[in-house]
């Protein structure tokens, strides 16, 4: 098992390097430079070039990306050209934002979702069923920063219940949350239905019934158990969805996570910022799609069988 | 629980198609999701003869005003019929739902069905290109590439077709690993088939169901990608009526006409709940396995 | 029982009414929304700052004050007397001034400031400066290269706010970004980008400058500038006193903050002016009578009423109105004139064509580009303008970017109309923006002419008083008026929103909102 | 004492394309102790009618539309939900037709045989455990403790069926239903299997319906034996006295293709024809398309079931008394 977890760790080497690759000269293909960004009126061309030697931009793409990698070897992310501060400790300012807002939303949208998927299953073909899917297809279609506006106006607004916006607090988290969450919920909901109902079309529940097991017993201990595994899985391919998805919401909810710090970095070409952060999301996202491999194989103890 | 009776009871094989149609017309989520299809479509053919008002003439004395009898979806920030440009707005969706999607399934599928039928060091590629897309957020991809190519709506209809072609050419590719194992595979080869006939002619046509279905769950992705990478201020330029636009627009007054925002979404939200109700029967017709498409 | 429980409520609540104030009476804190153009901003060292935030008026002293009557106070400079030939500047210096940190100000501290902005990007503030010497422990004189009456602006620009000399060499490259020492009337206390900054009362202050009736210490304990991005949000915020301040108000929101007696509006003068570009090297923007066409077409008052309700003036030449160099009389201004607008575009040979469009003798149509940054005033202004040049026959594609991308199609030449606007309150922006040698960016009219040139190097460099200075930039500026270069279309107020707890007083003689004028402010 | 009857049952489904009627009018019963043999082709109807009793029918999509089913003179049909629940796996058990699918991948399958025994029987964990073992050991397998702990997918097939049956025999049931248990297995396992539950049965005085598509494994296990085919039971009796005097043409066929009498073999398909399929059974008696006898009246009307002269019943116009009357021949 531990093997696995290693060979899979391992696996994300090259991933991290063909990533930090495309995200390289991707950004570098952008029109446009950072160092524009900071000239001012009577800013002399000799002040720029040296801005611009400071930043090594002057030296061809796979120089920089080499001292790029080479710093990053020692931990160091390069500094923001615009912000002038360590791209690690800008990370360090907005991870949280954005950690708090993703976990939450995965949290929500996996008990939302999953407690859809079970209503919908358990009632199969009846109003509750078509009422779940016809939610959670609305929670899959609806784009999220269309959500968030719309709860703003509401709760925020119309009802004067809870916080625009602001991040300090945890009730600044709830519309946020909510706004992403419900997304994910959808698509749980609706993985969980479909799978719980093929689990339910196996052999091995009616001998369940047969044994004598209570309806409420087979659905919690044994569907829900084996329907999960696929739900995680997908659960784990889609987190990038979901942190996706909390980029707009950033914007919207004016949250300084990584989502907002790269968008001004792309705006502004702040280049050490967009890679950083861009590779931050990229691996958070192998991450767990990582750990959902993981789990899968801790849950099914066929898959766990086949890693030994 | 299909599979009980079906031990008691062999189904005679029925015609596919004919027993297709039956169920299309015996699902009313399927009938509805036709509907707002064929209806959306309707719309943005005839958008210049069914809107009220121009989409794009400025009424700087009628701004922001609600909802009324003659703006019945209020007016914009420059006095514009919300209601008319939302008419508009469909055409950009649907062209760029429709284009983006086409040219990502043309591209994912050839790929995809190339890779899956030769394998080896490019099948290898396509893997390593759709592990990586899947590790980046789609909006950050799209936006990245919208950078690169430039703003408009072409531009945005190339980068969306960038960012979701892999997903079809990774469909593509596990059903022609499916199928070019069959035994008739096999018999075509020694008959002297081509690879070209066999990929093209035998194969391709039966791998591309799924392709079809998750094409017409994405059109419904790729408008919503669109309206995103809109209410991030890339997309169609003004005086362009798209609804991403129109609501990122809305946003600074969201407080003062919140109609500017609302409709457009109720738009989005309708259009891409039709092609999902329409891609999800679609799976049900086709007896498409619904993992095949995760 | 029940009484029982009235009573404690009573109770209670008495507590909460008589606690409530007295916590309030302990710190006055003023929670300001501070200026979203401001929030990039990356760090506060004057000496390498590209981007100023309000808040370093408030932690540094600069050497000279700006009145909003356009005069200059001593501030840190007492005194000064300069030679006739305008070459010779004798500055005595305020006495009794010390940092953050303790250390004292005296004319070692400026003779090194002097000198140490040379390294930074305001170098060319210091730049007519030949050397510096010390005439006294208060005193220093300062020999310029040629005469520089732009100095004293200069010298009242937070880019040349005075610094901490010995903190400034002791942190080294963190000094602005995790320690900050002025000798201002408040401190530094914490900065989170993205989020706020602390700022913190000095208790030592004393030596406010005449601008203000309160030499110090302020009475405003705390100071906590929130970084809210969101306009609705910072509204939002206001109306729900979250924040005190709002730093320029969205046109939107005016007459919803006015509607509520609660908060107040505060209009000052703006410092933004907006117009549109034209590329004067892209045909046929390179012909003249075009770009009269173009410029007399777009309707400067319309804009400013519609686009941004009327907060502001409409702007008909390059420059600020506040700056006498603006004073060009009635002939030379660009206003809205469609008969004038329509006789250039024909004299020019565009004659309107069958649909609408202008077209040239060969068939050519007047379809045209133009770029705008993706923001709402920008953004809104295009589409207006889009508008207006329609009527006058003239197709105008918009386009919308990132500010990047913009300056990267200015350098490559290839734009022809942009909507832009700057915030600079001295006629020498003229120089920044067509200067031939800053062609692309930042000329981006790239604006070649000899004329030009000579008249913009007699203004900046041979000018020996204020005066003379005036006179110079006013005929330039009226060269580069007739020469539609830009068309100028709006001058926009900042406006600021303020809460019911802030006490203003009567009377603001700080050039800026709050800026030193923080000292005669209070706190309910 | 009679242990099961079964009067008249018929079994509705709900199909997304209408109704289908598996099982029509079937009958039967079992006394203590004694074997039944429940024989016929696949899509007979076999598995439903075990469905049928065991109640899985309503999670199923399907109902008992008519008769009932006495379970020591108690109608189950009329049993609640929870009644029902009392009764399955305490005291019928059901042991399905494919242990390879009918096992919770993801519960070790120790677990699996304790949640059952804890469900009826109010024992500890550990107790359970024991007894599970106990039940283990006694069916044949070796390593007991080990086998408790492990997944099925760790097992081999014949192991799963062993475990399976465990589960059915560990509450010690009155009645053990056994729906082709030895399909899934090779023949040398089978014949364990099979000695397995004569001993068992015997042992514990278990009334046991054993349904099979062998005839030899009814001939060497059983003591009465039902025929089924298209849902309808068309002949009954006790083992001896239908196999020696079969009286149903499908019966006749059917044992006319078992090359030599008592041996295990399993050839089935050597009748001309297929099973009709149940949303295409035929009119009449439901044989009629196979049968070489069959007249006119077998196309119109369902046989009556009649008692023979040797105590089977038969259901099949060629003994009524108006056969002969009839002359005319289907062609």
């Amino acid at each position: 098992m531990w093997q696995f977890v290693i060979r899979r760790l391992l696996l994300m080497i090259p991933i991290f390097f063909v990533l930090s690759v495309i995200i390289f000269s991707l950004i570098h293909i952008v029109p446009g430079n950072p160092i524009d960004n900071l000239i001012g009126p009577g800013m002399t061309k000799a002040h720029e070039q040296k801005l611009i030697e400071k930043y090594h931009l002057d030296k061809p793409l796979p120089v920089q990306y080499a001292i790029w990698l080479a710093n990053l070897f020692k931990g160091d992310l390069g500094t923001s050209i615009i912000e002038k501060r360590p791209v690690t400790e800008l990370l360090r300012h907005h991870l949280p934002y954005s950690l708090s807002l993703g976990l939450t939303a995965i949290a929500l949208s996996f008990v939302l979702g999953v407690s859809m998927g079970i209503l919908s299953a358990a009632a199969k073909d009846t109003w509750i069923d078509h009422m779940a899917m016809v939610v959670a297809l609305f929670g899959v279609t609806i784009p999220a920063f269309w959500l968030g506006l719309i709860l703003i106006l509401i709760f925020a607004v119309w009802l004067n219940l809870l916080p625009v916006s602001g991040s300090g607090t945890l009730v600044s988290l709830i519309l946020p949350a909510v706004t992403v969450g419900l997304g994910g919920a959808g698509l749980i909901a609706r993985i969980t239905r479909v799978s719980m109902l093929e689990v339910a079309s196996k052999d091995f529940i009616v001998m369940l019934h047969a044994k004598g097991l209570g309806k409420k017993a087979i659905l919690l201990k044994h569907i829900l158990r084996n329907a999960l595994i696929p739900v995680i899985t997908i659960l784990g391919l889609r987190i990038g969805w979901v942190l996706g998805g909390t980029v707009t919401v950033e914007i919207v909810f004016a949250r300084p996570g990584l989502g907002q710090m790269l968008i001004t970095g792309l705006f502004r070409r702040d280049y050490p910022v967009i890679q950083g952060s861009m590779l931050l999301l990229a691996m958070g996202i192998v991450l767990g799609t990582f750990l959902a491999d993981v789990l899968y194989a801790f849950t099914d103890p066929r898959v766990r069988d086949q890693h030994q | 629980m299909e599979t009980h009776q079906d031990q008691e009871s062999i189904i005679p094989p029925a015609n596919r198609w004919i027993r297709r149609v039956k169920k299309i017309k015996s699902n009313k989520a399927g009938l509805l999701g036709a509907f707002i299809i064929a209806g959306l479509i309707l719309v943005a053919l005839t958008a210049d003869l069914i809107s009220p008002y121009s989409y794009k003439e400025q009424d700087l004395t009628m701004m922001n005003s609600p909802p009324s009898t003659e703006h019945f979806m209020g007016t914009d920030e420059f006095g514009r019929d919300v209601f008319s440009r939302i008419l508009h707005g469909s055409r950009i969706s649907v062209y760029v739902g429709v284009v983006s999607v086409g040219l990502s399934v043309l591209l994912g599928s050839l790929l995809g069905a190339i890779a899956g039928y030769y394998g080896g060091l490019l099948d290898r590629g396509l893997s390593l290109i759709t592990d990586l897309t899947w590790s980046l957020p789609e909006i950050l991809v799209a936006l990245l590439l919208v950078a690169v190519v430039g703003a408009g709506v072409e531009c945005v209809i190339i980068a969306i077709a960038l960012t979701y072609w892999a997903q079809y050419a990774r469909l593509i590719r596990g059903q022609i690993l499916m199928l070019k194992n069959e035994i008739y595979v096999e018999a075509t080869r020694s008959l002297g088939a081509t690879d070209f006939t066999i990929l093209f002619k035998h194969l391709f046509p039966n791998a591309i169901a799924p392709v079809i279905v998750a094409a017409t769950i994405g059109i419904g992705q790729a408008i919503v990608l669109e309206a995103t990478l809109g209410f991030l201020g890339m997309g169609a330029q003004p005086p362009t009526p798209s609804w991403g636009a129109m609501m990122s627009n809305g946003t600074a007054y969201l407080f003062i006409s919140p109609w500017v925002i609302i409709f457009p979404g109720l738009a989005m939200m309708i259009t891409v709940f039709g092609f999902n109700l329409f891609g999800d029967v679609l799976v049900d017709i086709m007896d498409i396995r619904e993992d095949t498409l995760k | 029982m029940r009484k029982t429980i009235i009573q404690v409520c009573m109770m209670l609540l008495a507590a909460c009414i008589f606690l409530a104030p007295v916590q309030a009476a302990a710190e006055k804190v003023l929670y300001a929304a501070g200026d979203p153009n401001e929030l990039g901003v990356t760090t506060f060292n004057p000496i390498k700052v590209e981007l100023s935030h309000e808040a370093m008026n408030l932690i540094y002293d600069k050497l000279i004050e700006w009145g909003a009557d356009g005069n200059f106070y001593p501030a840190l400079i007492a005194s000064w007397d300069i030679s006739d030939d305008g070459l010779t500047w004798d500055l005595g210096l305020r006495q009794g001034v010390t940092f953050h940190d303790g250390s004292p100000f005296d004319a070692e501290v400026v003779k090194w400031f002097l000198k140490e902005m040379e390294t930074g990007p305001s170098a060319y503030m210091v730049g007519s400066i030949d050397t510096v010497e010390i005439t006294g422990p208060y005193s220093v004189r300062m020999n310029l290269k040629y005469p520089e009456p732009n100095m004293f602006f200069n010298m009242s620009q937070p880019f040349m706010a005075v610094p901490s000399m010995a903190a400034y060499k002791k942190y080294g490259d963190t000094f602005g970004i995790k320690q900050i020492v002025g000798s201002g009337p408040y401190k530094f206390e914490s900065w989170s980008p993205g989020n706020e900054l602390v700022l913190v009362k000095n208790p030592d202050y004393s030596w406010g400058p005449d601008l203000v009736q309160n030499k110090g210490p302020a009475l405003i304990d705390k100071i906590v500038y929130k970084d809210t991005k969101e306009e609705s949000t910072r509204f939002l915020e206001l109306k729900t006193g979250k924040v005190d301040v709002v730093f320029s108000v969205p046109t939107m929101f005016i007459s919803k903050i006015e509607e509520d007696p609660a908060l107040k509006i505060v209009r000052m003068p703006g410092t933004d002016l907006f117009h549109m570009i034209m590329n004067t090297q892209s045909p046929p923007l390179d012909n003249e009578l075009v770009r009269k066409g173009i410029a007399l077409a777009v309707n400067q008052e319309s804009i400013t009423k519609n686009v941004f309700a009327g907060a502001g003036k409409p702007a008909y030449t390059y420059l600020l109105d506040t700056l006498p160099a603006s004073r060009v009389g009635k002939e030379n201004e660009i206003r809205f004139d469609p008969k004038a607008s329509r006789a250039a575009f024909e004299e020019a040979g565009w004659k309107t064509g069958p649909d609408g469009i202008r077209q040239d003798k060969d068939g050519n149509k007047l379809v045209l580009t133009l770029l705008a940054k993706n923001e709402s005033s920008y953004r809104r202004s295009a589409e207006v303008i889009q508008a207006q040049l329609a009527e006058a026959g003239v197709d105008a594609k918009i386009t919308l970017m990132d500010p990047s991308s913009i300056r990267a199609h200015y350098k490559k030449g290839e734009h022809q109309l942009a909507v832009r606007s700057y915030e600079w309150e001295n006629a020498d922006i003229l120089e920044w923006f067509l200067n031939s040698k800053r062609m692309g960016y930042p000329n981006a009219a790239m604006w070649h002419d000899n004329e030009s040139d000579y008249l913009m190097h007699k203004a900046m460099t041979r000018s020996r008083t204020q005066e003379e200075r005036v006179a110079n930039f006013t005929t330039y500026h009226t060269y580069l008026l007739n020469r539609y270069v830009w068309a100028p279309f709006y001058q926009p107020d900042t406006v600021f929103g303020v809460g019911s707890r802030v006490v203003l007083p009567e009377k603001r003689m700080a050039r800026k909102f709050m800026n030193i004028g923080i000292l005669d402010w209070d706190i309910q | 004492m009679t242990l099961l009857c079964l009067e008249n049952i018929s079994v509705e489904f709900t199909t997304r394309d209408g109704c289908v009627e598996p099982l029509n009018c079937i009958g039967f019963d079992l006394d203590d102790g004694e074997i039944l043999g429940l024989v016929g082709e696949t899509g007979s109807g076999k598995s439903v009618t075990a469905q049928a009793i065991m109640g899985l029918l309503p999670f199923l999509d399907g109902r008992v539309s008519q008769g009932r089913i006495l379970f020591k003179d108690v109608d189950l049909l009329s049993l609640s939900e929870s009644e029902y629940q009392q009764i399955r796996g305490n005291r019928i058990s059901l042991i399905s037709q494919n242990p390879m699918t009918s096992l919770d991948p993801v519960y070790r399958v120790g677990n699996q045989i304790v949640e059952g025994l804890r469900l009826h029987l109010n024992i500890s964990r550990s107790d359970a455990a024991k007894r599970a073992k106990a039940v283990m050991t006694s069916l044949g397998i070796a390593n007991s403790e080990k086998v408790f702990s492990q997944y099925p997918h760790q097992l081999s097939g014949g192991l799963k069926q062993r475990i399976v049956i465990a589960m059915g025999l560990c509450a010690d049931p009155e009645l053990l239903i056994a729906d082709e248990p030895t399909t899934a297995l090779d023949v040398t396992v089978q014949a364990q299997i099979i000695e397995l539950f004569k001993k068992t049965t015997r042992d514990r005085h278990v009334g046991l319906i054993m349904i099979t598509h062998d005839l030899g494994v009814i001939a060497h296990l059983c003591d009465k034996v039902v025929v089924m085919y298209a849902g309808t039971v068309v002949e009954r009796g006790d083992v001896a006295t239908v196999f020696k005097n079969p009286r149903h043409p499908y019966t006749l066929s059917l044992l006319g293709c078992i090359p030599t009498f008592g041996m295990a073999q399993k050839t089935l398909n050597a009748i001309p024809g297929n099973v009709p399929s149940v949303r295409t059974f035929p009119s009449g008696c439901r044989y009629h398309p196979r049968c070489f006898h069959a007249k006119p009246v077998c196309v119109k009307h369902s046989p009556e079931t009649i008692r023979t002269s040797k105590g089977t019943l038969v259901k099949c116009h060629m003994f009524s008394p108006d056969w002969r009357k009839d002359s005319e021949k289907v062609g």
